[in-house]
């Protein structure tokens, strides 16, 4: 056993987390920043940040991951990163030559109090950033939230410091893509001009944490929303934020600042949540839903009512982020499928809130977020009850394989498979996407455990 | 040893590394850009802060101390205390493997522990909540020992880890607790956290038990983490020639093991870099001479192997010794000749860690290609040109912050293991004792050797040297790639491995030879680019070719 | 042992076929005719062939197969056809009311001789074929060549009757689908619009063999080629055909009936063989290739160099329909894995040429096409020389759980998974998915066989 | 029973759905079309011609004896002479389960064999190439017996596959060859192939081992060909019976027992349809009644094994059996009490197999569910009316070419298993020895009997009736189901089963509770179709409220 330590019994824990479902904010604010076209993502704290953070996000994307550090000593940490921070600036502007760079504070700045806004502006005035250039922050204190309220954060620094009102409003939405992958964001601009919206997505990651092999590394790949794109967010007539937890306070923001409406939906992962996704975004927009996009949902609905029988009450216990998790829990519970045990260590009543609505189809399943809703206490739970069917990230694989379970990655990070970052989650085909990998672990479990007589040609 | 093509003029390279940064940067920068010549070997600015802003290969202490020197010892808990990001980045990535000697047995290497600080304790302090979670870790696990690892707010919010931990050890009764300072601020790099981590191994663990163990030869292997399984094949050989490993310092470790170690006749070292400080200090407290030594490649190894026979002085371990080379090193070279004709005359480059862009060179000295370009991501002067240089070292505000242990010879169980004479006249015999030469001297040259080499240094050097290969870290490994010249991780081996010892430099050959030589990388141009000339198709021409 | 009779003493056989790489040709000229709008395919024969057919394309599809058939007697088969298919013709127009019937000739028919173009000759004089619409025909007699040969005549079909020259020219490429999915017609047809490039695709089984759930039947579906465009096809400047066997003659046909041009290249699946897919069609239509395609072929061009290492000599044993297991071994290739064993059922001696072409780079690879090369073969020479990868379609499965080999499902027909026929195959994207199939099986073995201090977290 | 619901005036239906055919269509399909009347059971138009052009659900003669009959036994190496097409469709499709005793058995189920006949064999012949694929076979495998199978051209050139047999018979020596003529075109359906496939199975088979073996209750189960595990249900019941099955036709079966199967005291048949003529031939030939029975369905199975005890007539098999039962039908009652709240009220069609759409009205009754229409692809008008119609059933041309055996009593080996007065004390207490009512003495009146559905009228009638679930087949499956209503496969069983005994009648239960409470099913309408009210929405607004 990989994990022979835990034991089945629950106790409630004060102090300690044992394997936990998230991870700090500054990688999600690195990952938004990459989602701006010519940004270097900077961490402004220990070096040690900074390379973590990298690591992780190439582990995931198996792609270039660019991004800068204050390279904080003891010095720094006792007077202050100001001195570090703009030379920083000077060093990054001089050497790599960004358009944006787009800094997010560490545990270990937000403690000495270093003040990004403050620091920015003295860059500002003393000539640090050339003309045309600019340098964003975010806030993003480790020891508040997780990865994806760091992501949140950045991205809501993102539309706040950039967007402006002109007094002329623009026929276009502005889509604020929930922390999803490179693919989801590209099916998400698919999905939109299919249906003639016009939309201003960001951040957007596509085409940059999957750049093409060229024999070039491209600093700044074609990807990415553009400042001009940002700056015209604040004139948008609407904004949709997909996501409550990682997308909406952008929209909020936006909405702070130029008082440009929005709603909230859920990130668009499963039949159910695309659906609202889909109503939302033709209200928005005032575009009618073409007969393509209702085409794209009778397949996915087709395999849903041809393989019920695959998915009918089988047990699940799922982990990972807020934003994707409650789609996903719904999309399940579409599926005929019983979810039984969730946790996401990211902290928020709208996770419970939302949850609890959608588990009133599923009574008697586990699920926590926030403080100790850890992968430890799911493992308990599935030792208490188990399950057919485990989704969540790479770190799943240890519980699957001492529990026996057939495992689905899904979520951040995937360490040890490809094709997230190229085949979309989201929409409808996302949605068939999920389905397909579902039924396969499902059907290749049925394969291997078959006695000889019962194993099937058809399905 | 010459590179058997012809490069650029270094100086000018030189030059071209640093010219776009500013003038200040420019100018810390080539103290650390060197041109080789093993001869004198020239000073090599290093373990120096790394300029803010410079994208940088470095992690911090936090990552030195808990994720390469504590990480690898399976039966310890080892909580971070701090918010959640430090535990969980450091959770399974080093590949550290470890094989428990029964299903009973205690493993917590695949399990990850925090206190996951919340603001509350920022502004409260979090000693308490440590304290409550070492209990709970007590509580769910029983382990032998549990150690605390500080993130940068626990100094800064003033929590006394140590203290905390003494009082837990106390009321736990039967286990070691004990904490260690490794906020990630100190010093420049990984390299501080090693230092802090031999400390608390030396203080906490070293000498608790001094139980003699069963064996003739017996010593510890300091500085190897079993990183894809590097120690099982150096357990192999050791086994084969009767030579017992008392403790691993801290590859497949336990407890048991470190507690024991100072009771080892011998301290060979791998990493210079991050335990040198550990062989010191038993040395001194202990009487136990230390000796580098290097499992990299199939030369080395033999090498070694003969060096830890001829400080035993015992001739039946020499035959025994010369015995297993004997049987071990045809296999390998039957390898080697197979592959060498397709790797002989290209090149690498090799930027990693502490001593592994040192150890690796061999290995490709043994495939007949050249290192035109190395240097290490947290390594001190003397990695570069050899522990000579010791003295001279200035200790700065950066490395002051480290605490530097006092060691004295310990009044019951300080015994040399060999007297000053014997040791006089191994080193006599040409034996390196307490030393380490450094990796200059073996380099070729002319060739470059760039400490904390930056991306922008590393994308220009490939840009001008066009490397069959480039050896370095994850960070590295898809940007280098995306420029068409494989690149091989020297941290994780690409989750391939092992390649020490005998069979662990076949693999090794073989997965090199597969890397530079794969028609993969021929098919990176579209047929359309090549035929329409939309390219300027100089670089990639030229791997096109390779 | 399921197929525990198996011995790996390999020896000649004339006379048995054992567990066959083909099946026979009504079916593929089934398969075709669906791919034209408003098309019913008929087989002419015993009602069981029609039976036969549907239900295997059902199984692979999921979905409705609609066709009828002149439902022999004996009575009809000593005295002849006829009467049985002027009866069929009356009663589908009067009841199914399709635009066109595209009839097929069986073994049955094929033996007593009726004579298809006479047959409907006669029905067009007796008034029995309404005004507009059709009744189109190919001989498929199952005793010469196989499903994959039906198919390429009921193309060849398509194209010769309906084609038209009018003597002024079109500024289009006729583009002759080889046998693919659904989802790989579609996925041509993006990339054609994506390089600018105007089409005329048939046959096109897309929005028709992956229909939406609408809560209706729809007899005719909204997809497959029209009437006035394969009239069309006569006009077209070029002709592209893709694939040799299942493609080509369509090409030569349309060459013979109006002199239209053509070129034949490999069906695009896998690098080497999309890239002159692209280049032929770029040359054909006239059209620049665009970045966007440079892209996607740099996306999957990235994963190949990212994950070499895990294809890198890793055997192969392959089997199925020419047209692609050509180009997937060229692509197996590409990925620097080893082909070992591959047979066709399907004869054909350009099947042998390409092969021994592509096989240059793996010496020793068997391969067989034609009779008795069936998968008893197959599973005898790997019992011979072990394989660490088994691809084909559904009936592999046997193999791969005799042998333990990790298996993907490719090809016809698949039985027991779902998301071929939504999810393209060709393309750059098509090779990423195979990519990320092929890693996934050979990953989860990985993880499966590990000793637990080698499992890993990262790969 | 009456349906609770109301429906529209079947007449009226009837008149819809034939009212696009051609005139003479019409009138023929009205024959096949039939209001049913379980008091007076009328005349229903069954084993007629398909309407060329008509989407049928039929098959042919080789897919029924094949396929249906010959395809279940394991250690039969089945050779399908023709082109390779029909070898491959009759490839693993039908789920005939089957379980080897040891390792070592023969089980040939998973295998294709075929003679892949080319052109050549068509113009000079095939018997040539038939007789070198038996060898090889034989060569190969070593089979007790080999079975051929003609495909349509093998008739039509003049194969004459028995002449080939017999000869291959004689010069293998250790294995029975035996040839079907069951080309695809003869008869009307697969009916004509059971027929075929028995009339072979009698002549080659039964009889040729006259052992007896073990057993005071000993029976032959016919016409179950353990689809889904179903025989193995049966098996398991019987077991705990004390009941010895002799041999099954052919369900799990091997060529041993088929061998020895008139050397059984009963034959209890489940598919009437795809084998009385066996049941009839043994009982001629060996004087072996037969029974129908039906397994499917809890309390049809409860019956069925009470009649069969009965037949036996021994009461410590009568206690036997009501043990059993007791201890069965409880569980299954549980599940019942739990499900039908979900079930009752609901309404069934089926459209399938010769006996299914009969048997699996049992389960749906079970359900609290009522058949509203139902009818066979295949059957006689026997399997409809009851076998008192059989003496006026005109043979038609297309019946007449399908040979009827003569069969005689064996001199030696016919011995009455009752006298006709024991028969007669049986049927008297009302036990239907040799009998079958049929299925439309069980269905309400004035539900729908329609024979040899097409596509069409299935349509029709699923758009006026609306049922919650449609019984059919693969090629139905997805047509039914785009509909909005789920279709279960009564073939495949969609790939579950076990259907039959009391712990099929579980699955099946909750299978079709599943089906038809899916909430799945609402989810068809895209929210802004039903917003925008684009659809009229009548029939899915109705299934979307179900």
């Amino acid at each position: 056993m990989l994990l022979r330590h835990t034991t089945s019994e629950v106790k409630e824990r004060e102090g300690l987390t044992i394997n936990p479902a998230k991870t700090c904010q500054p990688i999600g604010a690195m990952y938004a920043a990459l989602g701006i076209h010519g940004c270097l993502p900077h961490s402004h704290g220990s070096q040690g940040c900074c390379a973590y953070h990298r690591s992780t996000l190439t582990r995931h994307y198996k792609e270039p991951v660019m991004a800068a550090t204050s390279s904080f000593t003891e010095g720094a940490s006792v007077f202050g990163g100001q001195a570090n921070l703009l030379a920083a600036i000077d060093t990054i502007f001089s050497v790599y030559d960004p358009d944006i760079i787009a800094v997010h504070s560490t545990c270990l700045s937000e403690t000495i109090g270093d003040d990004l806004q403050q620091i920015t502006r003295k860059a500002l005035d003393d000539g640090k950033i050339p003309e045309g250039k600019y340098v964003i922050y975010a806030s993003t204190p480790s020891f508040i939230g997780s990865h994806v309220t760091g992501y949140a954060n950045m991205v809501a620094g993102m539309a706040s410091q950039f967007a402006v009102s002109t007094g002329e409003k623009k026929d276009q939405v502005n889509l604020v893509a929930g922390w999803m992958e490179p693919s989801d964001m590209r099916e998400l601009k698919r999905i939109s001009k299919e249906m003639g919206a016009k939309i201003v997505l960001f951040p957007d990651t596509s085409d940059v944490l999957d750049a093409p092999q060229t024999g070039k590394h491209v600093f700044y790949p074609k990807g990415g929303v553009t400042v001009p794109e940002l700056k015209s967010t604040g004139d948008s007539k609407f904004t949709l934020a997909l996501g409550c937890i990682s997308a909406e306070p952008a929209a909020i923001a936006l909405d702070k600042k130029c008082s440009v409406p929005f709603e909230t939906v859920d990130m668009p992962i499963g039949l159910s949540a695309t659906d609202r996704f889909i109503m939302a975004l033709s209200k928005a927009a005032g575009v009618k839903v073409p007969d393509s996009i209702t085409a794209e949902r009778g397949r996915l609905v087709d395999v849903m009512t041809d393989m019920e029988q695959y998915f009918h009450g089988k047990k699940v216990a799922l982990f990972g982020d807020p934003d994707q998790l409650i789609p996903l829990t719904e999309f399940l519970l579409d599926l005929g499928m019983k979810p039984r045990h969730i946790v996401s260590g990211t902290p928020g009543g709208r996770f419970d809130k939302r949850m609890k609505e959608i588990l009133e189809r599923a009574p008697g399943a586990n699920f926590k977020n926030g403080l100790n809703a850890d992968m430890f206490l799911l493992h308990q739970w599935i030792k208490n009850e188990p399950v057919d069917l485990l989704i969540g990230n790479t770190y799943g694989k240890y519980i699957a394989r001492d529990e026996d379970i057939p495992f689905v990655r899904f979520g951040f990070p995937i360490l040890d498979r490809i094709g997230h970052s190229y085949f979309p989650s989201v929409g409808y085909s996302g949605g068939l996407r999920i389905v397909e990998k579902i039924l396969g672990v499902l059907m290749d479990r049925q394969d291997m455990t078959a006695n000889e007589e019962k194993f099937e040609l058809v399905m | 040893m010459e590179a058997n093509k012809t490069y650029p003029d270094p100086s000018a390279i030189r030059e071209e590394l640093v010219q776009k940064y500013p003038a200040k940067v420019a100018k810390k920068r080539t103290k650390s850009i060197i041109i080789n010549d093993p001869e004198t070997v020239p000073e090599v600015q290093a373990n120096v802060r790394t300029v803010p802003g410079i994208i940088t290969q470095r992690g911090c202490s936090y990552a030195g101390c808990k994720g390469v020197v504590l990480g690898p010892t399976r039966d310890i808990v080892n909580i971070t205390h701090g918010p959640i990001g430090c535990s969980f980045y450091s959770w399974l990535t080093r590949r550290n493997q470890t094989k428990p000697e029964t299903d009973a047995d205690a493993n917590f290497i695949t399990y990850c522990f925090s206190t996951d600080m919340q603001e509350e304790n920022i502004v409260f302090g979090g000693e308490k909540k440590l304290k409550v979670a070492i209990q709970e870790a007590y509580d769910l696990f029983h382990p032998k020992s549990i150690a605390i690892f500080s993130t940068c707010p626990v100094g800064l919010i003033g929590d006394d880890v140590h203290a905390a931990a003494r009082e837990m050890k106390e009321k736990l009764g039967d286990c070691n607790v004990f904490g260690f300072s490794c906020e990630g601020y100190r010093g420049v790099s990984q390299s501080a956290g090693h230092h802090i981590a031999n400390n608390g191994v030396f203080k906490h663990m070293v000498g608790r038990n001094n139980e003699k163990k069963e064996g003739k030869f017996r010593l510890n292997l300091l500085g190897e983490y079993n990183i894809g399984g590097d120690a099982f094949e150096i357990e192999r050989i050791f086994k084969k020639c009767g030579i017992t490993l008392v403790s691993s310092f801290s590859g497949n470790s336990t407890v048991g093991q470190l507690e024991n170690a100072h009771m080892a006749d011998l301290n060979v070292i791998m990493c210079h870099r991050s335990i040198n400080y550990m062989g010191e200090m038993m040395e001194t407290k202990y009487g136990i001479p230390w000796m580098k030594i290097n499992f990299v490649g199939a030369e080395s190894s033999a090498k070694s192997l003969r060096r830890i026979a001829q400080y035993f002085g015992d001739e039946g371990l020499k035959a025994k010794v010369e015995e297993v080379i004997a049987e071990e090193l045809p296999k390998v070279k039957a390898v080697i000749d197979e592959i060498r004709p397709r790797t002989e005359g290209k090149t690498a480059m090799l930027f990693v860690g502490g001593s592994r862009a040192h150890h690796y060179q061999d290995l490709f000295t043994e495939l007949g290609m050249t290192t035109v370009a190395a240097g290490y991501e947290f390594a001190h002067r003397d990695d570069y040109e050899g522990r000579e240089v010791l003295p001279g070292i200035k200790i700065d505000a950066d490395s002051k912050n480290i605490e530097e242990l006092k060691v004295e010879a310990d009044p019951e169980l300080y015994k040399p293991r060999k007297s000053e004479a014997e040791l006089e006249a191994l080193k006599a015999e040409g034996l390196e004792i307490n030393g380490y030469e450094g990796m200059m001297k073996q380099m070729m040259k002319k060739s470059l050797v760039v400490d904390d080499i930056s991306h922008y240094e590393s994308e220009k050097l490939i840009e001008i040297y066009k490397p069959d290969i480039f050896c370095a870290g994850i960070k590295e490994k898809y940007v280098v790639q995306k420029m068409g010249v494989p690149l091989k991780q020297l941290h994780s081996y690409d989750y391939g491995g092992p390649y020490t010892g005998f069979e662990g430099a076949v693999n090794f050959y073989r997965d090199i030879d597969r890397m530079v030589n794969n028609p993969v990388w021929k098919l990176i141009k579209a047929p359309w680019e090549t035929a329409a000339g939309e390219n300027d198709g100089v670089l990639e021409a030229t791997y096109a070719e390779a």
